[in-house]
């Protein structure tokens, strides 16, 4: 394949990415904006809506998008739950100390992964996709006849894949809506901003945080739900969610949810690509390191404002 | 000899001028007292000599030396002590402990110089005891007995009664005049018996800005310190 | 009427109010003095509950809340105006009222009523917290702690930084409330600020509640002032 | 007794218990503690920063690694006999920590947590990209005749021992030393109060620098001591896994204390020990152990003997 379809191939694959990764660090991105604590276990909970999805449609049998439509609702309802739950047991009672909360999440990330492995195993197992069409794309080239179309060998894409993009940017436009257009947004908001504040007007703030915490562990769940068509689910596939999310969130600046989506487009996208020119683990150093510097250098992001 | 000098000094937090063009010049031995309502840019004019805060413009000297771009640590090491406002002591080290940093800094023995320094203030039979254990009077005598222990040119102590008894408060009274001769002192202290006792030149500051300078007396009788404070003529 | 009786608390292990008694009766002012540190803050972050209570009781009403989470003391009608306004600043003008009409699920009416008050925020109401002046900021922070429709209302140093006419309108609303039966619980530096408003005076000093006095007696006694403001 | 007469006693006590340990226990064991001793050397270095200090690093696996790989690579490739590895090793750390310090220092609290585990992510990730020469997952072992020290056959369990019981000597020794030295003296003042210290005039930065190195090289030390004690490098060495455990035995053992790195080291490593006979996931008692140490017990063993027991515990 030349060059261009290439990197037209490339930027499809890196779309994908970016959808499900804008997805798990716009949850990790909401926990640590209200809550102001990091989650180190995010990735379980991404690896955990992955494993719940295999679980729940090999579970339901009959037609694979009944059970995939089943896994897309109860995998990231059940991972939220989880998280709340965890959030009212442990969280809570560490009062939500920035380090404490990083230890405390660090331990989760084990008892989660390991009870995993020791229930669904080492495996990795695939879901079915709902409807998986290939759809071969054009490519525009200067032929003999002028300017004109063909089908590259090789270039092409999947409905599904296509899907994967569309559901990811109903449901960022959905949080951004929740957010902003709505009472629990405002509350959450509010708590956000000011906790005590809120609590003097009334706001149950524990409450708030456990459904904070559900819902960052849930949208990493619905991630996860519309990856395991493409990838399959295995009890150690939360590392790299993890890892990348991190990355997004402290490009796009802590907290801010324009700037994740931003920086999760940006950031997919670039893996992809670059995966494809340099190998995935030299792309892979480069990035981290970028992020380490632009956490000494600049803490409030590419993309966030410097505070006055 | 002037030991201290602030040239222009302003320092804006957003729009807020917090501290503007103060010019301030302490001599060698002198007891100068900084009063002047909640607000007035007192602690944040303080921050500035010290280094805990970088000033939006303006100079300060001290020992006939520019410091204004020195961190705070080179600046300590010059010879400024600072007690905090809001108690700021080592909670989980003893007594002992808290003033020996103070005094190993300066390579002086720890042995000899601590309960020496601890005494002045009345703490010695307290050494060994947990910092944060003491009562919050006590803890800010101890503050001060960490200034005393640096042996500095320049002690700025600020607020240092808050939250003492009447008792203590005659005590610290004594305490600074006592200082004089070994030390110069810039006090912010709200309490007025001890800032007409024991100052020498009170500057009285309002709104960030220097509002009067003068003896005790003279600033006492200062119709417009009196409106600054009482808010009537 | 609310009721603090023998109350302490404080930060860790430090304590910061001891055996605190105080009486707000509905329909005055009561004014709370004393010196930077002396626990007059503390003594509100106890009324609202951001500080648990170590022991004593606090009773509004006839009833004990004390035990109750911060959360649920707001709904039983206490409006915190706290040091620094503290607002959400990011959330609008209209924004920041609703937080405090949801509080006790207050109507529309209370909105306007609230409004009427200070017109100035009605002109604003999309406009962001912080991009407020000062004034408008103590407004919209006065009007938030209103939409609760407050038994019982604590200030904390409202005319902080405000230019006089600003105060002044301040004093005039918190007047209008007293006359209407709110108990109003107000913490201030400036004593002629409070002198010109308030019914009594507590001093507090080092946790401990002294001296209440009403306010009219205080005018003679400077000594009482300077003991306990170092003034 | 005073106290500084009794917590040296407490502290050689346990060294000299350790070596008299070797004669009468079984082999298996005699094993264990070897290892374990040098794991302990590690938490030594973690600890002087997280306990002492109060910095918490998630990235110390590349300090370890450093002194690992720093030795390793000179013996596998360029046939360097182990004492000039180990140095070399030793001063990968040195010079690793330096650099990383200096960047990572300029942050604080979750920050410094999170640029830590990113310089050390990307370590792990240096190691596998070069894995023509590191081997990466893989990893590769140092053959016997390459283990060597001053003619003493360090795979012989009697000399590896021997040599894991100097290694943690020295550096518990060290540290004991140091924490009674000014320099000590401050960083646990850095620790209580850190705006307190810098106003008293020292300068934090500086400090904070010097508890990074000096963390970073004795855990590369131990790194090194490790590959040439057991004979093999690998990459999962480099892995948060590896930054994490540390963290785990500190806090097990009692941040902060001298004595806290050993019993937490041992400790954990007999829980993985016992539940890996039961499940392949062992983990799963390091991810609970570490859950209820932050709920229960946040001083750990030693914090609760000295807050119980004795008092005078450095």
């Amino acid at each position: 394949m030349e060059f261009g379809p290439y990197l037209m191939l490339a930027s499809l694959e890196g779309a994908v990415t970016a959808a499900v990764l804008a997805l798990t660090a716009v949850g990790l991105s909401l926990v640590f904006g209200v809550m102001r604590v990091v989650n180190v276990a995010h990735g379980e909970f991404f690896m955990l809506g992955a494993v719940l999805a295999w679980w729940i449609a090999t579970t339901m049998g009959g037609h694979p998008a009944a059970g995939f439509a089943a896994a897309l609702i109860v995998a990231p309802i059940l991972v939220g739950v989880i998280a709340a739950a965890a959030d009212m047991t442990i969280l809570k009672r560490v009062d939500y100390d920035p380090e404490r909360t990083i230890v405390v999440t660090i331990g989760l990330l084990y008892i989660i992964q390991q009870l995993t492995l020791m229930t669904y195993g080492p495996e990795a197992r695939p879901v079915e996709p709902p409807f998986n069409t290939r759809l071969a794309l054009p490519w525009i080239e200067w032929g003999e006849n002028g300017l004109g179309l063909y089908w590259p060998w090789g270039l092409s894409t999947t409905t599904y894949k296509l899907a994967v993009i569309g559901a990811a940017a109903v449901v960022l436009i959905g949080v951004w809506l929740l957010m902003t257009r709505t009472r629990i947004g405002l509350v959450m908001r509010a708590t956000q901003l000011d906790r005590e504040m809120a609590q003097a007007f009334g706001i149950p703030v524990e409450r708030i945080y456990a459904l904070v915490f559900g819902l960052g562990a849930a949208l990493a769940a619905l991630g996860a739900v519309l990856i395991v068509p493409i990838q399959q689910a295995h009890y150690l596939m939360g590392g790299d969610p993890l890892l990348l999310s991190f990355i997004v969130v402290i490009i796009g600046g802590l907290g801010s949810l324009p700037g994740t989506v931003v920086a999760a487009i940006l950031i997919g996208m670039s893996d992809g690509i670059i995966s494809v020119f340099f190998t995935p683990t030299l792309a892979k150093i480069l990035a981290t390191l970028l992020v380490a510097l632009v956490l000494v250098f600049r803490p409030q992001g590419l993309f966030g404002a410097r505070p006055a | 000899m002037t030991l201290l000098g602030a040239r222009m000094l302003s320092k804006d937090f957003g729009g807020l001028h917090a501290v503007r063009n103060v010019d301030i010049d302490v001599p060698e031995g002198q007891i100068r007292a900084l009063i002047g309502p909640n607000g007035a840019g007192k602690t944040t004019l303080i921050g500035l000599i010290c280094g805990r805060l970088a000033p939006t413009s303006g100079t300060v000297r001290f020992a006939d030396q520019d410091i204004s771009h020195l961190p705070a640590h080179r600046r300590i090491r010059l010879g400024i002590a600072y007690t905090f406002q809001i108690t700021s002591i080592f909670d989980r080290l003893t007594l002992h402990e808290n003033v020996a940093l103070a005094v190993r800094r300066l390579g002086g023995d720890p042995a000899t110089e601590v309960p020496a320094a601890l005494d002045r203030v009345g703490l010695l039979q307290h050494q060994r005891r947990l910092a944060g254990d003491l009562s919050y009077g006590h803890q800010r005598l101890l503050e001060i007995a960490m200034g005393l222990a640096q042996k500095p040119r320049l002690l700025i102590l600020d607020e240092p009664t808050q939250g003492l008894s009447d008792s203590e408060i005659d005590a610290f009274k004594a305490l600074i005049r006592d200082l004089k001769s070994e030390t110069t002192i810039l006090l912010i202290e709200h309490n007025m018996s001890v800032v007409m006792e024991t100052a020498d030149i009170i500057t009285v500051l309002n709104f960030g800005e220097v509002l009067a300078e003068g003896t005790p007396s003279a600033i006492r009788a200062n119709p417009d310190v009196q409106a600054a404070y009482l808010g009537t003529g | 009427m609310l009721e603090l009786q023998h109350i302490d608390t404080g930060y860790g292990s430090a304590q910061v109010l001891r055996e605190l008694s105080l009486t707000v009766q509905s329909g005055e002012i009561h004014c709370l003095l004393g010196r930077n540190g002396a626990g007059k803050t503390t003594t509100m972050k106890a009324i609202t509950g951001l500080m648990p209570l170590w022991a004593g009781r606090i009773v509004l009403d006839g009833a004990e809340i004390g035990a109750l989470p911060a959360h649920e003391r707001a709904k039983t009608g206490i409006g915190y105006i706290p040091q620094g306004r503290r607002l959400f600043t990011e959330l609008t003008v209209a924004q920041n009222l609703e937080i405090g009409l949801m509080t006790r699920g207050a109507s529309g009416a209370v909105r306007d009523r609230v409004l009427d008050l200070f017109p100035r925020l009605r002109e604003r109401l999309h406009q962001r917290a912080q991009t407020l002046s000062g004034g408008e900021q103590q407004m919209l922070a006065t009007a938030r702690a209103l939409c609760i429709e407050p038994k019982v209302l604590l200030l904390d140093e409202p005319t902080e930084g405000l230019q006089p006419s600003m105060i002044d309108a301040i004093r005039t609303v918190i007047t209008r409330l007293r006359d209407a039966g709110t108990a109003i619980l107000l913490v201030e530096q400036r004593i002629d600020a409070v002198l010109s408003v308030a019914d009594r005076v507590t001093f507090i000093e080092n946790g401990r509640g002294r001296e209440t006095l009403a306010a009219r007696d205080l005018h003679a006694q400077d000594t009482i002032i300077e003991r306990y403001m170092g003034v | 007794m005073t106290e500084t007469q009794k917590s040296l006693a407490l502290h050689f006590g346990l060294l000299a218990l350790l070596f008299a340990l070797q004669f009468i226990l079984p082999a298996y064991h005699h094993g264990n503690l070897s290892r374990i001793m040098v794991l302990a050397t590690y938490a030594i270095g973690y600890n002087l920063l997280f306990g002492y200090t109060g910095l918490l690093s998630l990235g110390h696996a590349m300090f370890f690694a450093a002194g690992m790989y720093g030795m390793g690579l000179m013996i596998r490739h360029l046939g360097f006999t182990p004492a000039p590895a180990l140095l070399i090793g030793v001063l990968a750390g040195l010079a690793l920590s330096a650099a990383v310090g200096a960047l990572a220092l300029r942050t604080t609290g979750v920050a410094f947590m999170i640029v830590t585990l990113m310089f050390a992510q990307a370590g792990y990730l240096i190691i596998l990209y070069f894995g023509e020469w590191t081997r990466g997952d893989e990893g590769f072992v140092i053959q016997q005749v390459q283990r060597s020290l001053w003619g003493i056959d360090l795979s012989d369990p009697t000399a590896r021992y021997f040599a894991a019981w100097m290694l943690f000597s020295a550096c518990l020794a060290l540290s004991l030393w140091l924490i009674r030295h000014p320099f000590g003296r401050t960083l646990i003042a850095i620790r209580e109060n850190e705006s307190r210290a810098q106003m008293l005039g020292y300068d934090v930065f500086r400090h904070k620098l010097g508890a990074v190195v000096l963390s970073g090289t004795i855990s590369a030390a131990a790194g090194a001591a490790y590959a040439l004690l057991f004979g093999y490098a690998g990459a999962s060495f480099a892995t948060v896994q590896y930054s994490i455990l540390p963290l785990l035995w500190v806090l097990l053992g009692g941040a902060g204390t001298l004595i806290g790195p050993f019993l937490g080291t041992l400790f954990t490593f007999y829980l993985i020990d016992i539940a890996s006979a039961f499940t392949t996931a062992y983990m799963l008692v390091v991810g609970i152990v570490l859950v209820a140490l932050t709920l229960f017990a946040r001083q750990g063993i030693g914090g609760e003997i000295r807050a119980r027991l004795w008092n005078w515990l450095p």
